[in-house]
C-alpha cells in the first residue's frame, strides 16, 4: 500500500520543515523517501501538514477512567450518538467511552495518547480498555511511587533491586514507564493520611518523596528506559506548592540521563504552579517555573491546560481526591490498591467567574507561553482533569492569539489581572512551535522520536492534515479558523491508512501498544523476587501466578526491549 | 493426571484463586481450598447435552443440531422490535464484549444479574460516588469490619478468612483478633453470631439509622430520638464511637441494602457515612457482589457503552435508566417480545409476574444447564463452562481484574462462539 | 393458626451450592423452605419440615417450614429461588429492583405439596 | 392559534419516544410534516403518521399551538420533552418522562401520568389531574439537579422520590406521596395534602409542606416550634442538619 500527500505545507520541526511545500511518501505504514507511481495521491493543496499529534498524559483507560464512567451517567448521556456502519456508538464527553476516546483523538490529528498511571494489580483492566481503543497507538505508565517493594528497596538503597523490580513490574503491567504520583502519599492514605513534601518520612517504611524520586530516577537510568521518571509532584492542588514543585525538580540534578531526553518530567504543571498560602491568597507562580525549566535541560513539563466547564478529576493521587471532593462536596470514589497506591475520582466544574479557577486557566497558558523552549511544555489538559482532550483546539488557538486571549480574560474573573502574568505576555506560538508542543516535543519527552512526532523517512507513516493554509492565515486574527481546524483534521492517516476524512471516521484499524521489556541481571531479579514472593505469600489478595498481564491483554504489541545490561546483538 | 494450581473459582464474587485442581482424563477428580459453593460448581452438575427447540413452551423439547438453533436465535432477535439480553454475570467478559455487539446490532436491551442484586449499588454511585479499595487493602489494615445487610458465612465463605476477618496482614498481624467486627442485620445471621457487636435493625430501617449515625457523627445528636429503626440512641451514639476510633474501617453491604425500602437511597446513605466518617479517620465501603464475574459485566458495558448495566440500544446509541430500562421493568410492562437468557436465570430469579411474560414471548436461554429459564424457552443452545472449561476475565468484586483458568477441555462451543455466530446470521437476515 | 409476618428472600449456603443444578431435590430441598423462629412455629402449631402456605398481594407458595431462631419473631425468610420469588412485590419502584425484602406474608399450615421447579414455572405458562 | 389533534390509531404496546409530540415541533407545521415527524418504537424507526392520526386546524408558532391528545397514550413517552411554549392536553393517561426538560408552556393530563414526570423542568406549567409515579419532577441518574423552575401540580397521589434533587420550582400533590418526597431538596418548595414518609433528607434549601401524617421521620431534622403558614398552624423542622441545611420541613 502506497500513498503520497502532494502540496502539503509540511511543519515538521525535528527535520527543520517550516511550513515548505514537501511531498511525503508512505510505504507499507511508514515514511519513505518515495513510492512508486501507483501510490494513492492525496492533494493536500497547500494545507497544513504535521506528523500524528502525540498525547504524552491522558487518562484514557483503565479502572479510575471506569470509576468516572458508572459515577458520571449524567456526563455518559452527554455526546451521545449512535452506531454506524463504520463505528461503534460513542458517548460522553469527559469520560468516554472506549470508542469515542480513539475516534475522537483520531479526528483531532492525534494518532498515539499514553495512558497517564495505572497500578500494576489493576493493568489487566487497564489493557483491556485499551484492546478496545481504536486507531491510535497508545500505551500506559506503570505506578510505582508508593509501592511497598519500592519503599522497602529505596530504604534498603539497593538500587539494583529497585531497577530489577521496575523491570518486573514494567513486564507485570506491560507498562511503557515510570510513573510516580505523590510518592509516599499513596501508602500514607492508606491510613487516610498524606505527605506535605518531599522530606516527610513515611511511617514505617522510613523513606520520603525526596528519596523515592531520586531513586526512581536513577533506575531508570540505569535501565536506559525510553521516557523518564514521570512525576506527579506532592502537594499538588495546595496553595504555594510551586515550592515543593521546583524542590523536586531540582533533584533531577543528582541523575545522569541514559540518554538525549529530560531524567524528570513533572506532568499537568497547572496544578503545581501555585503561589498563596490559601484559596484568598492564592496566585500563580507559573513564572517560577517556567523560570527554573528555561535555566535547566534536565526537566521537562506538560500544561495540564484547564478548560472552562465540566470536569472530571482522576488520579492516583488519593489524599487530594478526598480533600478536592470536601472542598466541592461533589461526589469522590476512591480506590486503594493494595502494597501499591490509591486514586480517587471526583467531578468538577469550571467556572469562569470563580477566581481561583480564572486564576488556574491562566497559569496552564501562562506555563506554555513563558516557557521559552517549546520541547520542555507539552500540550495537555490531563484529560479529563482539566478537562476533555477534545478541547486541544482551544488551547491551540489561545497560545497562537493574544487577542483570543485578551478576549477570553475579558469573560473571566479578574482577578486574573492581580494574580497571574498572562494579560501582560503578548508572545504567540506560531505553527513549528504548537508542532512541537504536540508532535516531536511529546514523542521527544517519551523517547519515541525515532518513529513518532515527525514525518521523516522511518517514521510511522501517522499524519495529520488540517484545513488551513499557513500561508493564507493570520493565527493572531483567524484564532476561530485555527480552532475548527484542529478540531477536526481534514485527514488523519494512521500507520499509512486514511482513517479520518473532513472530519469523519473512515477505518477503525486496532493501534499498537507500547511497552517496555527492561532486562537487569538475572542475579539481582532473583534476589528481588525473594521479596515479592514473600510479599504475595503474606500481604497481596491474589497469587503471584495470576498477578502478570497475559499476552492475551496485549494482542498488537509494540514491544521496546532496553536494558542494565548490554543487549547481545545476534 | 494434571495438577493446576493457583486456580480461579467461578462462583461467588471473591474469585479465589489459590484453588489446586487434580484433573484425570479431562475430568476434574479432586479440589482444594474451594469452599462448599465453588466445590459444587467445579465438580460439576448434570449438563444440557445438546441444542433443543419446541415452538409450543407446554411441550417437550426437540435435540436439534447447533445450526438450527442459532438460526432460530437469530430469526427471534432479528424479528424482535423490543428484545431483552439478559444475565451474563456467569461468562466472562469477552462474552460479554459479543453480546453487547449483538445488542447493538439487533436494538436490544442488555442487562445484567445485578439487576436484581447489585444494580441499585451502581445507581448510589451515581449519586455519591464510591470510597473502596482492593480487599488486599482491607486485610492488610483494616481493624473495624462491618457487614451490614450481608451474610458471607452463607454468600461468600471464604471473604472472611482471606480477606476481611480472620485474615493476618501487614499491620493486622493478629487477624481476628485485632479487628472488631460488626455485623448489623435484621436477623441474627451466622455471620451475626460470629461479630463482636451485632446491632440488629428493624426491617426496612436501615435508611433512617445511617441517618441517625451521620446525624450523631456530624454532632446532631441532640436531634436523634431515643430510638431509631428499634436501635438504642446510646447504642447508635457507642456505635459511632466505634466506627471512629477505627485506624483503618470498613464496610461491606449486600441486598439486606439493595432489596429493602428506600433500595439505592439506603446505600447512597451508607456511602455519604463513609465520606463523612473520612473526616475523622479512614473508610471504605464495599459491595458484596454476587456471582463471580457480575462486576465484570459492570465494567465492560461501562467502557463499552458508558453506562455499567441496563443499556437500551433500541435507537442505535445507548440510553440507560433503571426503572424504566431494567429488565423487570420492560417484562413487567409487557414491552419485551423476544428475550436471549445467557449466564443467568431469570426464570429463577424474577418475580413470578415478570416470569410469566417470559413465558409468553420467544426465549432464547445459552446456559450449561437446565434451568427455570430452560423451562420458559423455546430455543436452548448449551455451552461450555466459563472458568471451568473456558479461560478469560473476571472481575473480582473490588474490581481486581484476573484471567480465570481452563480446567478442562470443552465437549460443547463457548459461549463466545455461539453468540458469534448469532451475530453473522443476525448479519446476513439483514442483507449485509 | 394464622402468622402474620414480614418476609424476606435471600441467599444461603445450601441454595447456592444447588444453584447450577436447579432440577435435583437438593436445590428443592435448599429452597423450598421457610425460616421462622420456634416461637412462630410455635404459633402456626406444627413442627419444623411441615408444609406452610405462604401468601402476600402478589401470590402463594407452599414452602417446608425450617427453624432459625435468629429470625425475630414476625420474620419469615425464604431462600431466593422460585419459591420464593412466586410471593414477591415484582414492583420496581422505579430503579429496576423488585421488592425482594420486606413483603407482608400470610402463613399458615397446609397439606397442599410443594411443586418442584417445574411445576411451579409450568403455572406461568 | 393552530390546534393539532392526535390519536393513536391502534393499541400500543411498546413504547413509543414522543420527543415530537411537543408544540415547538408542531407549531406551523402541516398535517403531513407532523405527520413525517420521527416517532421511535421500541427498535422502530417509525413516524407520527404511522402511529397516529394527525388533524390539523389553523396555524401558529409554537406560543400559539395546542396540541389535544385524545385516545390511549399510556405508552407514549416524552410527550413535550423540551417544550418552550404552548399547549398539551392530553385525556387520558400517559407514559413516563412527561414534559421533561419543559421551559415554558402548559401541559394538562386528565389521567395518570408514569414516572419522570417534570423531570429537570426548568419552566412552564404541569397539571396532572390523575396520579404520577415515581421521580414526579426529580433529575437524571448522577445530576445534581432535578426540576429547577416552573410549576407541577398532581390532583392525586404520587410515588417515591417526588423532586428529588430540586433546584427550585414547586411541585404540590394533594394526595399521598411515597417514601422520601424532597429528597436532597436545594431550593424547591413542595407541597403535600396528604400523607408521606421519611421526607427531606440531605435537603440543604427549600420547604416541604406536609398537610397530612409523616409515616416515618428521619432523624436529621431540629424541631423549631409551631409556626402559622397561610394560617395554619404546623410544626416547623430545619434540617438536613447532617448537611448543614437550611431547609424548611413543616409538618401539620
Amino acid at each position: 500500500m502506497e500513498l503520497l500527500i502532494k502540496n502539503g505545507a509540511v511543519f515538521d520541526p525535528k527535520n527543520g520543515i517550516k511550513g515548505d511545500k514537501t511531498d511525503i511518501s508512505i510505504k507499507d505504514g511508514k515514511i519513505v523517501s518515495n513510492v512508486s507511481s501507483k501510490a494513492t495521491v492525496i492533494d493536500a493543496g497547500g494545507r497544513l501538514v504535521m506528523a500524528g499529534g502525540v498525547d504524552a498524559h491522558s487518562h484514557i483507560a483503565g479502572a479510575k477512567v471506569n470509576v468516572g464512567r458508572m459515577m458520571r451517567p449524567e456526563d455518559t448521556r452527554s455526546g451521545i450518538s449512535p452506531r454506524t456502519k463504520i463505528t461503534r456508538p460513542c458517548t460522553g464527553y469527559t469520560v468516554p467511552n472506549v470508542y469515542a476516546m480513539g475516534y475522537r483523538y483520531a479526528q483531532m490529528g492525534y494518532t498515539t495518547v499514553f495512558e497517564a498511571a495505572q497500578a500494576i494489580m489493576k493493568a489487566r483492566h487497564t489493557h483491556e480498555e485499551l484492546e478496545e481503543i481504536p486507531i491510535i497507538d497508545k500505551g500506559a505508565l506503570t505506578l510505582f511511587g508508593s509501592n511497598w517493594p519500592t519503599m522497602d528497596f529505596v530504604r534498603e538503597k539497593n538500587m539494583d533491586k529497585l531497577a530489577a523490580y521496575v523491570a518486573w513490574g514494567l513486564l507485570a503491567s506491560r507498562g511503557f514507564g515510570v510513573k510516580c504520583v505523590n510518592p509516599g502519599g499513596g501508602e500514607m492514605w492508606g491510613f487516610g493520611k498524606n505527605v506535605t513534601g518531599i522530606d516527610d518520612v513515611v511511617p514505617v517504611f522510613d523513606v520520603t518523596p525526596k528519596e523515592i524520586i531520586v531513586s526512581l530516577m536513577k533506575v531508570n537510568e540505569m535501565l536506559g528506559l525510553p521516557h523518564s521518571v514521570h512525576l506527579h509532584c506532592n502537594n499538588l492542588g495546595n496553595p504555594g506548592n510551586y515550592k515543593t514543585t521546583l524542590a523536586s525538580m531540582e533533584l533531577a540534578n543528582q541523575v545522569k540521563a541514559s540518554k538525549d531526553r529530560q531524567v524528570m518530567h513533572v506532568t499537568h504543571l497547572l496544578f503545581n504552579s501555585w503561589g498563596g498560602t490559601n484559596w484568598g491568597d492564592f496566585e500563580s507562580k507559573a513564572d517560577e517555573v517556567a523560570n527554573y525549566l528555561n535555566n535547566h535541560d534536565n526537566v521537562t513539563g506538560d500544561m495540564g491546560q484547564m478548560i472552562f466547564g465540566s470536569a472530571t478529576t482522576m488520579t492516583a493521587d488519593g489524599p487530594k481526591q478526598y480533600a478536592n471532593a470536601k472542598l466541592l462536596h461533589a461526589k469522590w470514589s476512591n480506590g486503594d490498591v493494595e502494597l501499591e497506591d490509591a486514586s480517587g475520582v471526583v467531578p468538577i466544574y469550571y467556572v469562569k467567574q470563580i477566581s481561583v479557577h480564572a486564576i488556574m486557566w491562566a497559569i496552564g497558558l501562562e506555563l506554555a507561553l513563558l516557557t521559552k523552549d517549546p520541547y520542555k511544555m507539552l500540550l495537555t489538559t490531563d484529560h479529563p482533569n482539566g478537562g476533555p482532550f477534545v478541547n486541544y483546539s482551544e488551547v491551540i488557538a489561545l497560545l497562537m492569539s493574544n487577542k483570543k486571549r485578551q478576549e477570553e480574560i475579558k469573560t473571566v474573573h479578574e482577578a486574573v489581572h492581580a494574580k497571574n502574568k498572562l494579560p501582560g505576555l503578548d508572545r504567540e506560538l506560531d505553527f513549528s512551535e504548537i508542532a512541537i508542543m504536540t508532535r516531536a516535543g511529546t514523542a521527544k519527552v517519551l523517547g519515541l522520536l525515532d518513529t513518532k512526532g515527525h514525518l521523516g523517512v522511518g517514521a510511522d507513516a501517522d499524519i495529520s492534515i488540517y484545513d488551513i493554509k499557513p500561508d493564507q492565515i493570520d493565527p493572531s486574527v483567524e484564532h476561530a479558523k485555527i480552532k475548527s481546524a484542529f478540531s477536526n483534521a481534514a485527514y488523519t492517516i494512521k500507520g499509512g491508512q486514511v482513517v479520518v476524512k473532513d472530519g469523519q471516521i473512515t477505518a477503525t484499524p486496532l493501534g499498537r501498544t507500547y511497552w517496555v521489556d527492561a532486562k537487569v541481571p538475572e542475579e539481582h531479579h532473583t534476589e528481588m523476587m525473594k521479596d515479592i514472593v514473600k510479599k504475595f505469600k503474606n500481604y497481596y489478595s491474589i497469587q503471584l501466578a495470576n498477578y502478570m498481564v497475559q499476552d492475551e491483554y496485549v494482542t498488537h504489541p509494540q514491544v521496546i526491549k532496553t536494558g542494565a545490561i548490554p543487549v547481545e546483538v545476534n | 493426571m494434571t495438577v493446576i494450581t493457583d486456580a480461579l473459582c467461578p462462583f461467588c464474587g471473591c474469585v479465589c484463586d489459590d484453588l489446586t485442581i487434580v484433573v484425570e482424563n479431562n475430568k476434574i477428580t479432586d479440589i482444594k481450598n474451594a469452599c462448599k459453593l465453588g466445590a459444587a460448581k467445579i465438580m460439576g452438575h448434570h449438563r444440557i447435552e445438546a441444542p433443543m427447540m419446541r415452538a409450543d413452551k407446554k411441550s417437550d423439547f426437540k435435540e436439534v443440531s447447533y445450526e438450527e438453533a442459532i438460526n432460530e436465535a437469530a430469526q427471534i432477535l432479528f424479528k424482535s422490535k423490543r428484545p431483552l439480553m439478559f444475565g451474563w454475570a456467569s461468562a466472562l467478559c469477552e462474552v460479554h464484549k459479543k453480546g453487547i455487539l449483538l445488542a447493538e446490532e439487533v436494538g436490544a436491551i442488555i442487562d445484567n444479574t445485578a439487576t436484581v442484586c447489585h444494580a441499585p449499588s451502581t445507581l448510589a454511585v451515581h449519586e455519591k460516588g464510591l470510597p473502596t479499595a482492593t480487599l488486599g487493602q482491607i486485610k492488610n489494615r483494616s481493624d473495624v469490619v462491618v457487614f451490614w445487610g450481608s451474610n458471607p458465612v452463607h454468600a461468600h465463605p471464604r471473604h472472611m478468612g482471606r480477606y476481611s476477618v480472620f485474615a493476618k496482614g501487614f499491620f493486622q498481624e493478629k487477624g481476628r483478633k485485632g479487628r472488631k467486627v460488626i455485623v448489623v442485620d435484621v436477623r441474627k445471621t451466622e455471620t451475626a453470631g460470629m461479630a463482636d457487636e451485632f446491632v440488629q435493625v428493624q426491617q426496612g430501617s436501615d435508611y433512617l439509622v445511617i441517618s441517625a449515625l451521620r446525624a450523631i457523627l456530624s454532632g446532631h445528636a441532640d436531634v436523634v430520638p431515643e430510638s431509631v429503626g428499634g436501635i438504642s440512641k446510646e447504642q447508635l451514639v457507642k456505635l459511632v464511637d466505634t466506627l471512629k476510633a477505627a485506624k483503618f474501617g470498613s464496610i461491606f453491604f449486600g441486598m439486606g441494602l439493595t432489596q429493602s425500602i428506600s433500595r439505592y437511597k439506603n446505600i447512597d446513605n451508607a456511602i455519604s457515612l463513609i465520606t463523612e466518617l473520612n473526616a475523622f479517620t479512614k473508610y471504605v465501603i464495599s459491595p458484596m457482589r454476587g456471582h463471580y464475574n457480575v462486576t465484570g459485566f459492570g465494567q465492560v458495558c461501562s467502557w463499552e457503552t458508558g453506562f455499567a448495566t441496563a443499556v437500551d440500544f433500541a435507537r442505535g446509541a445507548p440510553y440507560y435508566n433503571p426503572g424504566e430500562t431494567a429488565a423487570n421493568d420492560v417484562l413487567l410492562r409487557k414491552e419485551t417480545d423476544a428475550a436471549m437468557i445467557i449466564a443467568g436465570d431469570a426464570g429463577a430469579h424474577f418475580p413470578a409476574d415478570s416470569v410469566r411474560h417470559l413465558a409468553r414471548i420467544p426465549v432464547v436461554q445459552i446456559d450449561p444447564y437446565w434451568n427455570a429459564t430452560t423451562e420458559v424457552s423455546n430455543v436452548v443452545i448449551p455451552v461450555a463452562i466459563c472458568g471451568v472449561e473456558v479461560e478469560g476475565t473476571a472481575y473480582r468484586m473490588d474490581g481486581v481484574s484476573l484471567r480465570m483458568r481452563k480446567m478442562i477441555e470443552p465437549t460443547l462451543p463457548t459461549d463466545v462462539e455461539v453468540l458469534e455466530r448469532i451475530t453473522e446470521r443476525v448479519r446476513e437476515l439483514r442483507g449485509e | 393458626m394464622t402468622l402474620n409476618a414480614i418476609l424476606i428472600t435471600g441467599r444461603t449456603i445450601n441454595q447456592g451450592a444447588t444453584i447450577e443444578n436447579k432440577t435435583s431435590p437438593d436445590y428443592q430441598e435448599a429452597t423450598a423452605l421457610c425460616e421462622l423462629n420456634s416461637k412462630d412455629i410455635g404459633i402456626l402449631g406444627i413442627k419444623p419440615g411441615n408444609q406452610i402456605s405462604v401468601k402476600t398481594d402478589h401470590g402463594e407458595v407452599v414452602v417446608k417450614i425450617k427453624e432459625n431462631n435468629g429470625n425475630p419473631d414476625g420474620m419469615a425468610f425464604i431462600p431466593m429461588g422460585p419459591w420464593a420469588n412466586a410471593v414477591v412485590d415484582p414492583d420496581t419502584k422505579g430503579c429496576g429492583m423488585p421488592g425482594f425484602k420486606g413483603i407482608k406474608a400470610e402463613i399458615k399450615p397446609t397439606d397442599n405439596k410443594i411443586l418442584s421447579m417445574k411445576e411451579l414455572i409450568a403455572r406461568y405458562k | 392559534m393552530q390546534t393539532v389533534t392526535i390519536r393513536p390509531m391502534k393499541e400500543i404496546k411498546i413504547s413509543v419516544e414522543g420527543e415530537n409530540i411537543s408544540p415547538d415541533k408542531f407549531g406551523g407545521k402541516t398535517e403531513k410534516e407532523i405527520q413525517s415527524l420521527v416517532a421511535w418504537m421500541g427498535n422502530q424507526k417509525t413516524t407520527i403518521g404511522d402511529l397516529f392520526s394527525v388533524k390539523v386546524e389553523g396555524s401558529g408558532p409554537a406560543a400559539d399551538t395546542k396540541i389535544v391528545l385524545e385516545g390511549d397514550f399510556s405508552r407514549v413517552k416524552r410527550i413535550g420533552e423540551g417544550m418552550t411554549a404552548g399547549l398539551i392536553l392530553i385525556n387520558g393517561n400517559v407514559d413516563m418522562h412527561l414534559g421533561a426538560k419543559m421551559s415554558g408552556g402548559k401541559i394538562s393530563v386528565k389521567g395518570n401520568v408514569d414516572s419522570w414526570a417534570g423531570r429537570e423542568m426548568k419552566g412552564g406549567e404541569l397539571i396532572i389531574e390523575g396520579n404520577a409515579a415515581y421521580y414526579l419532577g426529580a433529575g437524571y441518574r448522577g445530576e445534581s439537579c432535578g426540576m429547577r423552575g416552573g410549576k407541577i401540580t398532581v390532583m392525586g397521589n404520587a410515588l417515591d422520590f417526588v423532586g428529588e434533587h430540586m433546584c427550585g420550582g414547586e411541585i404540590i400533590v394533594n394526595g399521598n406521596t411515597g417514601i422520601l418526597p424532597g429528597l436532597s431538596n436545594n431550593g424547591g418548595k413542595i407541597v403535600i395534602g396528604g400523607n408521606t414518609s421519611r421526607p427531606g433528607s440531605e435537603m440543604s434549601k427549600g420547604t416541604i409542606i406536609v398537610n397530612g401524617k409523616v409515616e416515618e421521620m428521619i432523624p436529621v431534622f431540629k424541631l423549631e416550634g409551631d409556626e402559622a403558614v397561610d394560617a395554619v398552624t404546623y410544626k416547623k423542622y430545619t434540617g438536613d442538619v447532617v448537611v448543614g441545611g437550611k431547609g424548611i420541613l413543616y409538618v401539620k
